[in-house]
């Protein structure tokens, strides 16, 4: 099992639900974050003096999968995502140890779905 | 851009009635005043002079009203722009009317009879229109601020309308020339004493004359921007939740709050019964009208929708200002309510044909103003539907398609949209570069 | 429930009182005009008509603090719903007013001498009644107005004390019957020239007509309904935080704000003397609540609590205004500022008896409105204490017992308390299927 | 540190000039009676009466202004604290002012001739000063209320400005001295008819005053604080955006609201001629305002700042305070627009040199309270400049020092800065162990 | 170590937190998060039009501990949060490769409680 | 590829931004959370009640990094975070398996700077 972690821009959100939707991946979790990237960020100005703003707002997705689901997420989130811009986001992936379903306690495989 | 061009060939087929009523009433060309300078008391003159004021201020607060309904009723990533927006409205709408609006809207001369008339540029007073001279009921400088608090509401209805997606730059030049010439020229018709007025039209407050005027100018814009990204995504309606319904509640309670001023100040004088019946009637409106909404939305919708009910009072409010000292207690109570209920459909209906309206102006305003306007053909026995009907018609030819006009060269020109960039960051960095809520978490993908 | 059922006793138990008192007053059943219709010039009659109108409207403005306050100190996810509760019952209050209430208020004949009277069906009026024949102070639509902004202050009282738990539908069906008959009905007895007011009870602008009437039935619903889930813990008091202390702010200086109307409008006329003196003292007590609570918040719990501190100056303004001007100014410091402290006390208690008050509602209107009353007897030479007693236990008798009767009769049919999961969710989603801070990250374990 | 020293040291050198004047005017030492009790109506008495209790109510509404305002200017971990600290100057103001206030800056006796009289300890009314026998605009009571809410006003302004770092305890003794006795003083020489009212300097409502006296406050507070952590770093301004736009455009508007009570209640009578015009220039020179820093931020800092247009508009109703009555209507646009563009500047260039104000109170208030004075001598063809530099001159000195020396003292004895831990934490916990927002997650690194 | 991340029903936090304290684990850190599983989502309606909320409030704990201590924790998770309704969440387990605590500059096992 | 994640004080931010600066790391993300740790939190009084806050307001960082980076990145916080105090934080590392940039494409060791 897997954990794909990516960092996206917040507006793609919508369709990378509607890219896994369509690959029957259905579920996931989603978190607010900032990032500093190869994006800039920008200039905001307040009352006269300048704000750098280089922490730039980042949607966090997390979806842990099983083996065979891990390129179709993959896909899925450049999919929806790409845009050729720098700051279009990136994808990261770790190794699940375990997982549970708390309703059933099921474990593994099983319970990631 | 298709509906646009529909509706404004309706409007334009209609354009020629501008040349036939005023032939019927070219025998009518010298100016009648209003308000019959009686001999009263200087203690009489300065009560009614003190309640405009006070009216004044109430008038005054409703732009803070108008700024937190609307900021409310959007997202918070628009929220500063909305503030600027209202803002800056009211000093351009003030600026202007001191320039120019309040020479046009009560003329001393007219250049087309009834149509066009001219009282001088900027304002100034001496000696005896600070007196009971000038006007029974107030001073030159009371009746000037007193409008001029009046003309900035009207283009601040547009304001919400066309929010979340236009340029900052585009919605100043529109409001200075919809402020300086469109609104006072409408207004000159009746309250000027122009050809409305002849006619035998009736708007006490402004149902057409204020509302309405917004409302059309609302219609142009929402029709020639288009709705905002993502509201309708392959046919379905994808609402877009407003950030803070606390905001949004400031916002209408000032508004009604005003309106105590906006109808009972129109009464141009603190005279005991007619100013109590319009705070009566403006009450029972409203609270009908929120009742009328509440009902509605939890039948139609199966909830209460809190933003509906908001409307409601709105609704209310708007649909009692033309004939707020001429229907009674118990009419007012079912234009009121009816006033409520239609709203609730009205922003509906206007969901479903993609008129993207995000605070529901057009609703409120516009057809509200329209029904308040018919209202007073309806419940007051002193007066019929032929000339309200005409006056609303009036209105719609005429600021509708100055609106239109107006938005359509500017879209031409500077374009009117914010790119489509800036409006999923949102138009307070885009145009500001700055924040509403700095260290709140807001998630973002809205 | 067992608390309440003792409570209920007492107040049982005392009910014989209502039947002794009414043989004493016997013999009085006419009906007295309290104001005298002196014969005034027209400007006076305008000057105090305009204030009427005024006061009227700071009326109004204080449903927006009553909003503000109880939003600001609830939690995120229920502040659609008690901002829903406060605009509706604003409306139910004043159409069921004009239906029944004023008729109740103010009755022109008695059924029951001194105790139930009937001035017929809704309102209107005709000539005089526009005039100063109808009074020397006010019209009669002013009348209405004035007092029918009072009515549905009643309410709202009840609306904090119940929040973030009650069913919308049956808190709507409540406080319709609560401000339809139990606060007009107890209201005649003083205002109405009753029974209470044979006896020389004496309440200016309602410490116990409003504000303790409001409590009653506050105390009446919290202890039918039970704490919210999570606020009593294994015997542990687990605060639950308001959620924006700007908006609760914002709520008591619009309520402060509002007051001057309610004290000062209650002189019924714009005497400049009553008038001033009535706002000299208003502010005062005010000032003196703030003080006090601020002192006793630091003293007791070792910091400034700035809640409390908003509830002390409510606390003053409640407890000065049975006796605004009757009372010195000097004596409506003492007055103000031990209601001051006798707020902190009392929320402090509540909570140590698990009595469940999400903005000390009880505490401000229902304790403080008591100690106003008492007040009078205590700092005005020209009231004594008797009187005051029995009129703050009838209004407990009377006002308590009905609400709990009322409460409990929906508590056992349609049930006055939200599931357990709708609770945790939040009314707004469960009530009402939005939020009131769309796009906000809240954080939501509490 | 040093800056400051340096500042007083100049202050120090102008020092004897408080010496000198009153020399020249050694032979005026009886008190004239600035209003003339002519014989008026009733009616006339109580119209003035009534406006001039509206007027307080606006003056009130100012304080909640204030609050909200700065608190929206402010993060969102000092908002409790801010909140907090406006309400009890509030109280702590008015109680002050009631013992001792009042009768030192309305006194009838003078024990250093025009420069420091006394008119007895607290307040008290007896029949007369109930009737027009009093004063010919408004009785005792309301003269007293009047003042009194004006008085809380100069401290507020000092809260703004000092917040986010300024221990409570300090601040409150710090506001209790001022409001008790500078700001009484000073206000004796004009308006309590001292040497400042005979050499003839003008200040109608106070530019300078309540303004710059409150201006002056700051200024020296934010000198003895310095600036707050992370707000200049290594030679760098580091902005520290305020947590909230629309609280601060609540208060801002409430402000201006409260401003045509602040003017308006100055004409001290309900004079029709004076209070319109008042209301005119008031609205003119805040649009200005507006217009003028809508201009100058978008000219200067490329885009249209938000809150530099916020500030805009009080700088223009800061700056028109003084010559309301006296400038006339197109002279004030151009008193206004200035203020706007100046206030632009000012906030730029404290900014540069470290003094760090958070709510731009200093250029609001002072600079632009200067510059209103100033204005009056002008504009305005019945006054001229020497005696308002005199005028400006001598707030400068008296209450720059005594406020530097006030907080000097403080900062020596019990400490006027948080610890850089609770600077860090925020105020609210660790003054107040609360938070303003509980639920709502906010980026906390800032 | 193992580093494990429980995404749970928000009212349950209370709860969770009774539990750990319960088997001495004192340690962990909280997150806002909106999770989409087979919990449906609940339609909310706003100016009459429908509004489907399929992202639902979660939060999320993580917890990083020592390998005696990885069962303790799973379970005080279940039973804290486990109603058999659907939406009552998921554990996940990844592998912890080390753990400093800043203060002291301990590592590994020892840092971790 | 490793994943470091770090809890620290909120106000550290800045100086942690700074240090990676520093050493030439300029990627990272940043979320806002609650810490349990042995930091004891502080007592609130809210209305004459007591409220125990025992989750204090953390600043989580994630930083993906090749394995050359973990000493430098973890000093860099260190250096950044450490003041001897309870509180200070924790550092959490992670085995990554994957990296990919979504705007290229690129994968593993590539991606991740
Ligand atoms: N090495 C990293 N560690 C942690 N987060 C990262 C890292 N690299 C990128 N991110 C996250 O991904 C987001 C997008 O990265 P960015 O470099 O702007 O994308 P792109 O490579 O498409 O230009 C960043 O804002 C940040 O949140
Ligand atoms: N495969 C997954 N990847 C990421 N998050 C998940 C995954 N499965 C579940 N979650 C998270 O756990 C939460 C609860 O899952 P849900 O399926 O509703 O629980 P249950 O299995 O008890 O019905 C979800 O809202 C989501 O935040
Ligand atoms: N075992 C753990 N699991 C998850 N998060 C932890 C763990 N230990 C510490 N943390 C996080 O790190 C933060 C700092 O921990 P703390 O124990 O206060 O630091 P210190 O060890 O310097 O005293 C905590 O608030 C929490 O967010």
């Amino acid at each position: 099992m897997k954990l794909i972690t990516a960092y996206i821009q917040p507006q793609r959100l919508i369709e990378v639900k509607q890219a896994f939707y369509e690959r029957g991946i259905y579920k996931m979790s989603v978190t607010n974050a900032l990032g500093c990237g190869q994006q800039k960020g920008y200039h905001e100005t307040y009352r006269g003096a300048d704000v750098e703003v280089n922490l730039l707002k980042k949607v966090r997705i997390d979806i842990a999968v099983n083996e065979e689901f891990v390129d179709p997420t993959v896909d899925a989130v450049i999919e929806a995502t790409r845009t050729g811009n720098i700051g279009d986001g990136k994808i990261f992936i770790t190794e699940l140890v375990e997982c549970i379903r708390i309703r059933t306690g099921e474990r593994g495989t099983k319970a990631i779905g | 851009m298709k509906k646009g061009k529909y509706i404004l060939a309706i409007f334009l087929m209609a354009l020629p009635l501008l040349f036939i009523v005023p032939e019927i009433l070219a025998q009518e060309d010298t100016i009648k005043t209003e308000t019959t300078k009686q001999e009263i008391s200087a203690e009489m003159f300065t009560i009614n002079n003190t309640w405009m004021l006070v009216a004044t201020l109430l008038v005054f607060i409703m732009h803070l009203g108008f700024g937190s309904l609307e900021a409310g009723l959007t997202r918070a990533k628009n929220t500063v722009n909305i503030l600027f927006k209202n803002t800056s409205i009211l000093s351009i709408g003030i600026l202007t009317y001191a320039l120019i609006g309040f020479g046009l809207m009560y003329p001393s001369n007219w250049c087309i009879a009834g149509w066009l008339g001219w009282a001088g540029l900027g304002i100034s007073a001496e000696g005896a229109n600070l007196t009971r001279a000038y006007n029974s009921g107030y001073t030159y400088w009371t009746d000037f601020i007193f409008q001029a608090m009046f003309a900035a509401t009207a283009a601040t209805i547009v304001s919400g309308a066309v929010a979340e997606r236009i340029k900052l730059g585009s919605f100043l030049i529109f409001s200075t020339i919809y402020v300086a010439f469109i609104y006072p020229i409408y207004g000159s018709w009746k309250w000027g004493t122009g050809w409305l007025n002849t006619l035998g039209f009736y708007d006490f407050a402004g149902s057409t004359i204020v509302h309405s005027v917004g409302g059309w100018g609302a219609l142009a814009g929402v029709i020639l921007l288009g709705p905002r990204l993502g509201k309708y995504v392959n046919g379905n309606i994808k609402p877009i939740m407003g950030h803070s319904m606390p905001l949004a509640t400031i916002g209408v309670f000032l508004l009604w709050l005003g309106w105590f001023g906006f109808n009972g100040g129109s009464v141009l004088s603190a005279d005991p019964g007619s100013v109590s019946l319009v705070f009566v009637t403006t009450t029972l409106a409203a609270v009908a009208g929120v009742m009328g909404a509440m009902l509605a939305s939890w039948v139609v919708l199966k909830k209460p929708d809190f933003s509906m009910v908001l409307n409601g009072s709105l609704a209310g409010l708007v649909s009692i200002t033309a004939g707020a000292n001429v229907i009674s207690p118990v009419f007012s109570v079912i234009v009121g309510a009816l006033a409520g209920i239609m709203v609730v459909f009205s922003v509906i209906l206007f969901d479903k044909i993609k008129i993207d309206d995000p605070v529901g102006a057009i609703s409120v305003h516009l057809v509200c103003g329209i029904w308040g306007t018919l209202a007073v053909g309806i419940f007051s026995p002193a007066h019929s539907l032929g000339p309200q009907v005409i006056g609303i018609m009036a209105a719609g030819i005429f600021c509708f398609s100055s609106a239109f006009i107006i938005f359509l060269i500017l879209k031409i020109t500077i374009g009117i949209r914010v790119s489509k960039k800036e409006e999923m960051i949102g138009l307070d960095i885009g145009e500001h570069g700055m924040e509403a809520y700095s260290g709140f978490q807001i998630f973002t993908s809205q």
